[in-house]
This record gives C-alpha cells, structure tokens and sequence, in this order.
C-alpha cells in the first residue's frame, strides 16, 4: 500500500490510543476516534462522561496524558500554533470580550494579523450568516443569550476553521430558543462543510445537527455511527435508557426471502427489510413511534405492514403528547409509542392484550460483533 | 466639641498658607509611598501574574508564602530592615539608616506582599474557560496573556491602590527606620504622632485631614472597582 | 347560598388579583389561579416568564404589590407562620444543610418542636418513601445530585404539608436521570394526595407529574387546562411553538351526525367525535404523533380513519428518533411525525404531495371563546 | 546576618528567662486589643448581622458608611481620640489619657467596622435562595436568622480574627493615647519602636517574634476559613 495515498484516505481529524488521567483517575479512555472531511460529529453523553475532555484534547487545547492526535495524517499538538489556528472553537458561555460585536468577532482576525479593511469585509459576511447582519457596532454586552451565542459561533466562523469545535453551545439556552438555533445551527455548519464536532447531552439537538454521532460513558466510547443506528439500535441496557427506548432484541436470521430476513428472537419471529445471510446472529430494534396498537382479536386486514403479534401491555407511561407503552411476549420487551387519544380509546392498562402492527421497512438491523 | 473646631481651623489656617513644615512632609510621604508603590508594584505585580495564571505543583505554597508575607506586622518589618541598615547589620555600610531610601525600602517590603497578593487573586479570577476560548480562536501564549490582563486590569488596579493606601498611612515602620527627623524624614504619619504628643492639635490635624483624605479616596476607589465585578456569568 | 357551604367549595389553595412589581415592571399578572385539594398543578413557561414568582407568592414567601392568596378560602399572608407552616418547598438546588440525612430531613419537624423520637419515626418512614431508606446517617454533603434532590423531597413530605412548592426541582439534573427522577416524583406525589405546584419549563416533565398544567408567559398565565388540552390544542402561534406544535386550526361546525363532527377550516374537512353544537366556532389540533403519511394518489383501504387528504410537504425536519413534517393545503398548515424509516421510503421532501391519513379520535377540538 | 542570629538568641534567652518587662508587656498588649476585640465584636457583629440578612433602602449606604469607617488611618483615629481624651476634649473629664483604657477606646474604634464589615459580607453570602428553603420549611424570622447565622459563623470567626490581627499589630494609635510608659502602658509594637531605637535588639526581636508568630496564625487561620469556603453550590 501506498504511503502518500494512506495519508490521503486518512480522517480529517483523528486520534488514537487517547488517554487522559486527571489524579490517578482515567477520565478518557478512546483507542480510536477520527472525523471525516466536512462532516458533523456529534459527540453525546451524560455530563462528567469525558465528553468536553476529549473535545479540548481534539482541539489541541490540553495535553492527552498518552496517545496522540492527527490532522490530515499529520501528528499535531497544543505547541504547535500552525495547527491551533485551524481550529476554532464554540463553547457553553460566549465569553465575549468588551466592546462592539465587530471586535469580538474580528478578535481572532485580529491575532492572525490580518488587516482592518480585510477583517471588515470577513466579519460583515459572517455575521450575515448567522443573522447578524449590520450589528458589528452593537456593545457585545446588551445582546440577549441566544444573540450573544450567535455572535461566539461568528467569531469562529470567520477564521475558516478547517475544524471547528462545539462545546455544548446551547446548554444555557431555553427549551424554545434551543430548538429554534439548534436548526439555525445545523443549517449554518451543513452550508459551511466544515469539520466540526459537536458536544452534547441532549439527544434531540444532536440529532438536528450531526451526520455521525458517538456515545461516551466514563470516558469510553460505547456506541459510534450514524444518528439512525445509534439512537435507534441501542444494543445494551444502558445505551437504550440513555436514548430512553427498550434495548435492541437479539435474534438469528433464519430465512431471506423476497426481499425480507425472518428474524427469530426468543420465540418471536421479525420480519425486516434489511438482508444479512441466513444463520447471523442479529440486534434488532423498533422504535416505539412505529409501532401501532390494536385491540386484541380485532380481524387486522391485510396491508404492508408484514410483523404483527399479541403482546402484553407491561408499562404504561405518558412521555410529552404520547403515552409510552412496554410490550411483553415470551420475554421479549419492546415498547410502542401511541397518541394519548389512541391510548385511551384501546383503554391501554397493564396486564391488558394487544396486537401489535409495524412494518418491516420500520425494523432495524445489524449483524451483532 | 470646641477642641475640634479649633484645630480644623488651625489645620485650614496652616494648610492654606503654605508655611512652615505641612507641605514638605506631604511632600515627603508621597514621594516616599508613590515610589516605594512604584517598586512595589514592578516587583508585585510580574509575580502576581505568575501566581494567578499558571498552574503547577509548587503553586499553592507560594500563594501561602505571599499571604504569609502579607501578614508581617509593619513593626516587625521595622525592626527587621533596621537590623539589615545598622551599623553591624549586612547592609550597614550603605549608611541608609534615618534616610528616606530606608522607609522606601520598609515600605516596598509591606506593599509588595499586596500587590502580588491582590494581583494573583485578579489574575485566577479570569474563568480558566474564558482562557481556553481565547486560546480556541488561536491566540498564542503571549496574546492570551495580554487579554487575561486586560480583563483583570480592574482587579490589578486595586492592588496598586491597596498597596499605596497601606503604606501611606502605616506608621510603625517609617518611624523605626526614618526615625522623624524633621525636613529630611518626617512624614504624615510620624509628624502626627509627634505633634499630638506636643500638643499641637493644629497641625496634626492638617496632615491627619490630607491622610484622611487620601484614604478614603483610596478606600472609595477599591470599592468602585470591586463593585463593578465580573461580568464573566455570560 | 351558604357562606360555609362556599367555604368547603373553595379551592385548596387560590390567588386573586395578583400584581407583583420589581421597579416598576410587572413580573406576575394573574388575576385568578386556583389549585383543587390533591392536585399536581405543572406551572410551565421560560425562563423569567415569572413562574418563580408566582410559586414565591402563592408559598408565602413574597408578598404580591396587589392582591391576596386564600388557603381553603381564608385570605392569607406572608407573616402568617401557621399558615406558612402547612406549606413545604422543594428547590432547584436541594440547599442541604451541615449533617446527616437525617437532620435534613428532621429540620422542618424540629422547628416545630417535635421531639426527637416522634421525629426518627416520620423520618425513618419518609426516606423509605423516597427510595432512601436507612440513610439517617449518612453525610448530607456526600450525596450525589439525585440523591440530594431526593433528600430536599423527602424534608418537604416528612412535614406532611397540605400545600407543597416544587420550583424546577429536576432542572440541574442530566436528560437521563431527569427522566427517572420525574416518574419517581410524579409517583410519589400521586401517593401523597398532596396539593402540590410544581414549576418547570420541561413540558415533559410537567406532563408526567401533573394534573393539570398553567402556561405563563410574561407575568401572565396564557393557558390553562389538563394536559392534552393545554399540550394538544394551542391556540395561538407562541403556545405552539412553545410546546413544539403547528398551531391549532380554526373552524366552524357544519354538521354533527353519527357522533361525528364536521368541520370546515379554511377549505379542508375534518372529522372529529367531539361533539360540539352545529356552527360552533372552534379550534381543531391533532397531534403530530397521530398523522400517519401514504404516497400521493396510493389507494387507501377502508379503515377507521375518517379523515384523509392530499397535502403539500412544507418542511421537514428530525425531531429525536423521528422526522417533523409540516403539511399544508389550500393554506392550513398542520404536521405529521413520522419514522425515519417511514420517511425515507416515502422519500418525504418538500414540495412532495402526500395523504395524510389521521382518526377522528384522534382530533382535539374546543369551542373557540 | 550575625546581627539578626545575636538579637534571635537575645530573645529566647528573655523570653525564657521570664525576667523584665518582657512578658508584661505581651500580657498587656493581649488584655488591650482582646478587651477590644471581645467590645468590637459586640459591636460590630450585631451591625453586620443586621447589613448582611436585611433589605431596605439606606442599607448602600450604611455599608459604605461600614467601609468608610474601615479605611480610617489608625494614626487619624488616634488623633482624634487623644483630642477627645485631653483635658480640653469632651471627655477630658475621665482622665483616661495615656492609660490602657484609652488604648482599648482607640483599638474598639479600630476593629469595630472590620468586624461589622467582614460580618456583613459574611452574612450576605449566605444565598437569597437558601434563606427562601429555610422559610419554606417553616422556620420562624428568629430560627432562620440562627440557622443563617450558623451557616456563615466561618465568615464571623474571619471577622474576629481580622479585628484581632488589625489592632494587635497596630502602632499608630495606641502610641498616641497610649504613649509608651513602661509599666503602665508598653505595649509590644511600641516597645518594638522604643527598643530598636535604643539598639536593644534582642529586647525588640522578643516581641517582634512573639507578634509574629500571632500574626501569622491569624492570617493562616484567616486563609484556612476562607479557602475551606462556600458549599452552596450544590
């Protein structure tokens, strides 16, 4: 194999044998992570996960106690001020400095030496980007959260990072205002291409943004890849808790016909749409929003949705507008999610009957490793 | 309540005429103060600075030492300078004893403790993330620095102040090893003590008002700047 | 009507009138709430929406500019230490105090003079109730930020309070343990049958734990009603943004027969089992969950579906595990969520015409006032 | 550095020999600034308490009034009280001048607003919102002002010791009202300055460790309760 051309197919960014030790106490432990050129990768996990630690050691903004980090292929480190100045950085609070909005977004500008009339043309067309436009003379002091937040991620913006970090940019913000940037946000670093990560604890803003998502838990990375899989095939207890659905089933693929797998887990069997060879021992998963609930023995007519079978309802919880609702057979737990309508029209209660309908194309599956 | 008034409008009276001694021993005290500050600070404050930015083993014993040296009791420092400049002291043969440049050394070695002192606690302050913000937009070491202090100027500029208000009015020290000699060691603070002691209401209380004043600029100043705090909670 | 008898009929706990002012702005503007003897009542809202306030006041911690709190009827004041003493709080930050769990928990009953070995009793039996049972002697500051909380609930419930304040007890707490604690919580307050206002800005945590939920918005209460109203039907546009919706439609009964509704918005016919009197003006929402999507000009089979339509995709977005559609046609905006998997078979896009396809249970309706 | 290892053995051998002035005046210099500090205390503490806990318009200002009365050179208050105390001040009826009694006026003055001041930063971190809890809970305005009370008694203990530390180590004053005579009113910072002056060094050194020494463990117990600090956090 070709040197030069490894270094080529190498990962914008990536790491390798990464540990950070803080007394004695392991608190990132990655053997491997890398991000490919210009996509999002957001990294989630519970607050102390070492989520923020291994975003400052991507960053080149504290030493890994071993291991070492690569831009392009090319070993890099918090010394080197070359690779430091490809990076740019959002964190939880703006920090911003005194003075107008301009300085503060021109303030990298400014470090790099770039030259006044240059630095106003850069930071009037960033802070279009963002929304900004025309505010460089505002005081950075009288803007509102989610302007001063807008004004942070200007500020990185404008220096063309080739990788920009996000430290859990809109912790702070409002329920409301959230949702609304978390879109803002998505929009802006998918028009940009840039490499960025992007550090969170809420599943839902990371799934807006992110074209990858990794999952951390006491420093480790426990689950990596794209948001469908991770948030929707969860293969172990805690990851399912932590996306707030029943852990994947496992099962063995017994038959691959016209297109479907037959899926047994425990007894029941599981049509999907995704082919893996016969004899695979599989995790499978449904999230709950595709499961449809009928009354027990009700005459189900015929229609694309190939799995449906009796359950019994375990757990009935109510979880924003729908009711989350645990299903049981033959020891196989999953879990459906109906309209509180739906839910009290069926009557659902625990110990109660049901059948339950969802299509294959609605089943995930992967070959368990 | 007479005693009182008599001695401001004596006080008025001396400080207005310009005559006599009241100017000069003004004189003295500020540029004895102004410059032991000035020392002060170039020694306090790189210190300071080293202590409030960096981390590293070591450090906290430092920052124990400065608080320590911050507690010495001016007497106690009299005492321990007029030893170094007696004649059988180490640094006798300089001849320093009873001399301006001997307060100015007392009062370096009180206001040095608090400037250093006051600056590290300035310097720390700066939140550790808004550091690694400015490093994440590519700041170098030195630019980093530089912004830190910009930030904390506030907190840097009262340990200056603090530095001054603490010498100008201190009294132990400067009369151990100034000795009050008048028209060549004879500042705010001794000439007070002296005075009253002979009686001289009037113009005790002409230095005791200037003293005063000074402090309390001093005092109102340090309040100012604390009270416009951090604004770092965004 | 008799005095005594109106007494008895009033609520457990009500406001009248209340005006609250700091510096000339007004932060609470309500003229009437009312909470019913049990009740859970979830007080929603953003931050500085004067949520706070308005449980500050109504615990008697803070006197109002204008207006009276009444306690089964009988006005009541912040100076009234009786009356303060039938209300506990539970805060953002559990505030435990130097010592054990069990003098926490023993605080508010030993400011009532109870004696000691009444006090190990109630305490003994108020740890077990909150999942902490034989942890008397712990140290107070050891605890974790769950088990904190868990102590601050438990030195509220001990003093069995007729009135119990709970002011974004959850808030600090990370997405996974948030979500445990508030059916934990919800739990133990449905056993306590305790009158209880409990403030958040998390609508899924106000749906688990309560009975009833008040929006406020700028000082002011903007809804107010059980859940799935409050949730499902928002009238206004911020109330559906807020609580993540498109807002509810308006229309006009045209005719009711066979326990069906017929309404006509802006051109578009919906059925609904609510039943409301002919020429009704009302509002009309249906919950994104309950919206299901086929492919424009797909022959549907007959089912129990009432209502189905063509409709132009607006915007789609991911929300979580699933994707937010927004629908329109002939200018009535609604929104389907759907499954991820779903939406790509469907390949949803905008500008994509599609049926939406929802039950006529599944229409919230209310006459418009 | 022979000065200094002479006059350190001069020392101990006075200060274990027990014979001379020595030990009467450290036991008089502790029976001043303690009587002063115990009347400082009630003082200031219930000043403190009552700026720290309460809300009201006015309040700024009696705190500025607090920092004001800190910032006061100690030479100035002795002034002021020497005037006050000489025959023809308003309280030269008392013949208190030159007596401890005038020491103990002039130190009270001195350490009354530290210990007010320090109370009142004490007691006003005790966050809004943990008062609010303890009101929820029922307690009465008297139990939650004991329970805030027990919960900054750190921050009261500093006030103490500050006022302790400020005036023990304290020159200017008690020189004035005091005036240094053997026996009756020596304290150990002016018989530090009266002694070095005479060049008995060993004699000034024996005080000057023993003020050391309770300067440094105040200041150390000062850095020990403000660093073992707040746990509202949680």
């Amino acid at each position: 194999m070709n040197a030069s051309l490894a270094v080529v197919a190498a990962p914008a960014v990536c790491a390798e044998d990464l540990r950070v030790t803080y007394r004695g106490r392991t608190v990132v432990d990655v053997p491997s992570i890398g991000l490919a050129s210009g996509e999002t990768y957001a990294l989630l996990g519970a607050s102390g996960a070492g989520k923020s630690t291994l975003l400052r050691v991507l960053g080149l903004l504290e030493r890994p106690t071993h291991g070492r980090v690569l831009f392009d292929g090319s070993p890099v480190g918090a010394g080197d001020l070359a690779a430091r100045r490809r990076i740019a950085a959002v964190f939880q609070k703006p920090y911003l400095l005194r003075g107008t909005v301009g300085d503060n977004v021109a303030y990298g500008l400014r470090l790099r030496g770039m030259k006044a009339s240059q630095r106003a043309v850069r930071v009037a067309a960033v802070l279009e980007r963002v929304g900004l436009a025309g505010w460089q003379d505002r005081s950075a002091l009288t803007l509102s959260g989610g302007e001063a937040q807008r004004v942070a991620l200007a500020r990185a913006l404008v220096l063309e990072p080739t990788f920009l970090l996000l430290d859990e940019p809109l912790s702070y913000m409002d329920p409301l205002l959230k949702r609304s940037l978390s879109l803002e946000f998505a929009a802006i670093l998918a028009g940009e291409h840039v490499t960025s990560l992007y550090v969170t604890h809420d599943q839902d803003e990371a799934v807006v943004v992110a074209d990858r998502i990794g999952v951390m838990r006491e420093g480790r990375l426990v689950a990596e890849g794209d948001p469908d899989t991770v948030l929707g095939l969860p293969p172990d207890e805690w990851l399912a808790a932590f996306v707030g659905m029943e852990p994947s089933l496992r099962g063995r693929v017994t038959a691959v016909l016209d297109g479907l797998s037959e899926v047994e887990c425990d007894g029941v069997t599981i049509y999907s749409t995704v082919q893996v060879p016969v004899g695979t021992s599989v995790l499978v998963a449904v999230r709950p929003e595709d499961v449809t609930l009928y009354v027990a023995g009700a005459l189900l007519p015929v229609g694309s949705a190939r799995n449906h079978f009796e359950a019994t309802v375990a757990e009935v919880r109510p979880q924003g507008g729908s009711v989350h609702v645990t299903l049981e057979r033959a020891g196989v737990r999953f879990a459906a999610a109906v309209s509180r309508a739906a839910a009290s029209e069926l009557g659902i209660a625990p110990g109660q009957r049901v059948i339950a309908v969802f299509k294959a194309t609605a089943v995930r599956m992967r070959s368990e490793n | 309540m007479h005693v009182y008034v008599q001695a401001i409008i004596d006080a008025f009276a001396l400080l207005l005429s310009g005559s006599g001694e009241v100017w000069p021993v003004i004189g003295l005290s500020l540029a004895v103060s102004g410059s032991a500050t000035l020392i002060a600070t170039a020694i306090g404050l790189p210190i300071g600075y080293f202590l409030g930015m960096s981390r590293f083993a070591g450090r906290g014993s430092l920052i124990l030492l400065v608080n320590t040296a911050m507690g010495w009791p001016p007497v106690v420092v009299g005492l321990f300078v007029y030893m170094a400049l007696s004649r059988t002291g180490p640094l006798g043969d300089l001849a320093l004893l009873f001399t301006p440049q001997a307060m100015v050394i007392a009062q370096v070695i009180l206001a040095a403790p608090l400037v250093a002192g006051v600056t590290t606690a300035a310097i720390a302050s700066v939140p550790r993330d808004l550091r690694l913000q400015l490093r994440a937009l590519g700041a170098s070491r030195f630019q980093e620095a530089f912004e830190v202090f910009k930030e904390s100027r506030r907190g840097v500029m009262a340990a200056v102040i603090a530095g001054f208000g603490g010498i100008i009015s201190e009294v132990g020290a400067v009369s151990i090893v100034g000795g009050n000699i008048q028209g060549s060691t004879r500042v705010m603070t001794t000439a007070i003590v002296f005075n009253v002691n002979r009686g001289e209401f009037g113009l005790a209380m002409a230095w005791g008002m200037v003293l005063l004043g000074i402090a309390l600029v001093a005092n109102a100043a340090l309040t100012m700047l604390q009270q416009s705090g951090t604004r770092y909670e965004r």
